[in-house]
């Protein structure tokens, strides 16, 4: 059994008690709502995109320290980097929580998640696993609304 | 309840009937706080179950054979023995289910769409689980009925005093008889009658209460009851609904198949009587052994003594969270424990629950940490989640006393 | 099929295997000839389940403590043991439901009300049980659809020559993969190209097939296929709806409550993914543990090992009865067994099936006497019941051979 | 256990044999279909009753012995009987059949079943009692139907 410290690390309650990026985007910003069933975590994500660009990210809503803190350290790893190097960050973030999904490049193990790597330790703890990727997937479904 | 329930059980003895409870992680025994949803079995319903697989499995209602035969009276003798425990006037009121869900759907969609029109309405509370939204808001998009919901009171009761404005032309009254959430036991009788002399159908949700106490469903008078085996000590995979003779006869099938019919043409079919008529296909054989037997345990140890007992350690439990952290813990619902039952959602220091959860598995303290089912009566609390500990016959002060230690461990990690 | 399973299985330790088989009626062992019907359990199936109850019960995906995480993941682990059991594309295709009736049910009621209009035709055939007929029959009467039926030739075939007519502008062609009563195996593959062509939606009931052979829902490529555990060595209580990611997609959801829904407020809900949407209030874990052992167990054994035994058996059992009986006894279907499963519905010297199944039980021989849930078949077949022998992994030459000489005493007491 | 002998009575095979009152009846006669959904019988009684007397009862249909055998008696132990008497028969069978039904009444233990005693044996074998009853039921059914 991993301890809880593998969990709860510094890093991760600094950016859950000093979430980065918090609050809203007005329109045209497009606003995404997220639920995690599990634990009744909601989380508003807006997205800001011109020219391929993410130029701005915020998020809103309540949740856990993991879910929060991902959420934050997600905006700083993304925000200012176009489409394309977001969607491979994402990829990355993803095999990180050891989520299989189909189209990792090989380019992607290359890219640095920085604090995010801190998360790394969800993995011991499956059902948290959702916590960690619930911002990631409705930024996801953001991108995706953004075309 | 039972001429064979003891004046005043042997808690400790009870709890080691409990497999799972004996078991350790790490050392250490578990602490099984989440009966509110589901509960752990008994050696007497386990091996129940493992006997009539090893000895004597066969089908049911269909072949003639002595094995089978005997598996029939095994299923129809577990019914007989429900409906004793509910005090329900005939076995033939007791239909089996998948669960509580399926037993609430059954008669939301049964009931409703032979007797439903566009613009009904069908009252509901506030803290109901979803089992008990869902369904009837499925009708809203079918038929186009409306939706009511009783209000509630500071302190997390049902708020009565706007009942019959709600009930005016109203055609159906669904309430749970306790809330998963908040512990709530509500007034089933008041709401039967209030219910009643607006002529709706009454149905109650008796999933959390029928395996805490006793359960009357003749002086409930309601239409339907529906709860659920797993949480009464007995296996997965089924529930009850009790309907009354009346409703039951009328109520038309909800599945089609095998069991369920009198005839079949090419052309059309006619219902079996009630109950086969709601039990289509091979039904959950093995489990309405196991549920016969939890039934058994139950009553042996007497449904007001469990009352009593979980009685006694919801009000330890209030008494020791208060104690030890004052306005630092909230406990929702109201503090007078004759009005409550052992569900007990608190709120911890600003900490998240699914991290206090989390911290109390590391003592393996096992609380639900979430919305419980119940979205709408959380965001009505204010709150996306909660730790929910909930209290069973099993439990005892040292499983309150390690819930309560368990909460300064997370405090220590998130420096709150 | 697996890689685990033998080249030639210990049909002796099999036998061995199962302890309902293990025991005595007046000093006689129990010659269990209704698989069929329902099949018995292996010890590693009763032991997984009673061990899961002992160690590990706890609710699932709900709870996020660790015993809660580990049932999660048997629960979960048990649909991916399904999914490759059928060699379906995702373990989300597997919807876990109360038996094979109810996922029928499911496809009918939330497929049909929403693809459905007056005058709709869904094809069935002459030779269905009970649960892939009623359904559509209520909604002939809820919608106004028109039901078809493919008749039989002469030996209990599916009469495919005037197939395409009746798939004319028809919408759904919902069929057995093998017959519960004349034991008959259908051209599944050419049923579901014939069902394409005609752009209908496609579901086969495998509950008689699944048991007794390898199945490929791949290379089937239907809609739906709906399955009971109980028929294949599992418990009761559990069944499967396999469905094409996209048609489970697109399907409403069947059941409210919890787990289905990915949010609820007082004014609506919105449903969570596939395959949770169709898997409404706690679902039945332990008997999903029990399903998982049985797919473990299946496959020990291989299922092309078990169709070969089957088959080895049945003609034994066909040709036995012949040289014993001549035209005294009628055995319905094909003689081929190369075209049917283990399944032998008889008629013997005028002797009512329920005198003769009576007569068998003296001998501790378990047939099912009655209509096997397919009165129309049975209309068809010109009989009201007959007797119906069915056999598994776990028969034997000596199963038979008590079948064929109980057959005699009937004669002897009925004088014919 | 008891032995197949206490089912199949000599008397029972012989009724089941040669059924008495097959058949049926033309209308104004009330007709009934009864079935056993677990063995797949299915009856039809024919009632003929005027100034509350049974004046005529035929079955058709097929049965096992047990069905057809006492559908056979009980036409004989009713033809010519008053409604009433008819009523107590059926209730005395019952009795006799261990279904606990509200209202026998104290005169009917007095009331002889003659060949029906031969049923007795079916009480051994539950599963059966639904065979021998089938016609039984029916014929309430019948009764009640005439009014
Ligand atoms: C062909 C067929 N379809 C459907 C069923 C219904 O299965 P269940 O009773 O398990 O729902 C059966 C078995 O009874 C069957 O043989
Ligand atoms: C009040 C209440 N109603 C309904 C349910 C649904 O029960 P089940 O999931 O067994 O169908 C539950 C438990 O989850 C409950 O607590």
């Amino acid at each position: 059994m991993p301890g809880l410290e593998d969990l709860y690390r510094e890093i991760i309650l600094d950016h859950y008690k000093n979430p980065r990026n918090r609050g809203e985007l007005p329109e045209p910003a497009i606003s995404v709502e997220g639920h995690n069933p599990l634990c009744g975590d909601e989380i508003t994500l807006y997205l800001d995109v011109a020219d391929d660009v993410v130029r701005d990210v915020k998020v809103s809503g309540q949740g856990c320290s993991i879910s929060q803190s991902s959420a934050s350290m997600m905006t700083q790893a993304v925000i200012g980097r176009s489409v394309t190097e977001v969607r491979a960050v994402i990829r990355r973030f993803k095999s990180m929580m050891a989520i299989e999904e189909d189209g990792l490049e090989a380019t992607d193990a290359e890219i640095s998640l920085g604090d995010l790597e801190a998360l790394q330790g969800v993995v011991k703890f499956p059902v948290r696993i959702k916590c960690a990727t619930l911002s990631w997937n409705t930024l996801i479904q953001a991108l995706d609304e953004a075309g | 309840m039972t001429p064979s329930a003891v004046a005043s059980p042997d808690w400790q003895r009870i709890r080691s009937d409990f497999p799972v409870l004996r078991r350790e992680i790490d050392g250490r025994p578990i602490v099984y706080l989440d009966s509110a949803n589901t509960s752990q079995k008994p050696e007497s319903v386990i091996d129940a179950m493992a006997s009539f697989m090893r000895e004597g499995y066969a089908p049911i209602n269909r072949s003639a054979y002595r094995l089978a035969a005997a598996a029939t009276d095994a299923y129809e003798g577990a019914r007989s023995k429900v409906a004793r425990f509910i005090n329900a006037a005939r076995p033939e009121e007791v239909v089996f289910t998948r669960n509580a869900t399926e037993a609430l759907n059954m008669v939301a969609q049964s009931w409703g769409r032979k007797n439903l029109r566009p613009g009904d309405a069908v009252v509901l509370s506030h803290m109901e689980h979803h089992a008990n939204i869902v369904p009837w808001q499925m009708l809203v998009d079918q038929i186009g009925i409306e939706l009511r919901f009783i209000p509630l009171t500071d302190d997390g009761l049902l708020d009565l005093d706007g009942l019959s404005a709600l009930l005016d032309g109203a055609r159906v009254l669904s309430v749970t008889a306790m809330s998963n959430v908040l512990g709530t036991i509500n007034p089933v009788e008041r709401l039967v009658a209030a219910g009643r002399a607006a002529d709706c159908m009454v149905m109650i949700d008796a999933c959390q209460s029928v395996p805490h106490g006793i359960t009357d469903v003749q002086a409930w008078g309601a239409d339907f009851v529906a709860f659920s085996g797993h949480k009464m000590l007995g296996p997965s995979g089924i529930g009850v609904l009790w309907g009354s003779s009346e409703q039951l006869e009328l109520l038309p099938p909800f599945l089609g198949g095998g069991n369920m019919i009198d005839d079949v043409r090419l052309d059309g079919f006619t219902c079996a009587p009630v109950p086969a008529k709601f039990e289509a296909g091979t039904p959950a054989i093995v489990e309405a052994v196991g549920l016969g037997a939890a039934v058994d345990y139950l009553e042996s140890v007497g449904m007001a003594n469990i009352r009593r007992h979980e009685m006694g350690l919801t009000r330890y439990a209030i008494d020791s969270l208060r104690a030890r952290y004052g306005d630092d813990v909230v406990i929702h619902g109201t503090d007078n424990v004759e009005l409550r039952g052992g569900v007990l959602s608190i709120a911890f220091r600003d900490i998240h629950p699914h991290d206090l959860s989390q911290v109390l598995d590391e003592s393996n303290v096992c609380v639900r940490a979430g919305h419980h089912c119940a979205k709408p009566l959380m965001r009505l609390l204010g709150a996306n989640a909660t730790v929910r500990a909930s209290l069973y016959l099993y439990n005892d002060r040292s499983d309150v006393d390690a819930l309560v230690e368990g909460l300064d461990g997370a405090s220590d990690i998130f420096g709150l």
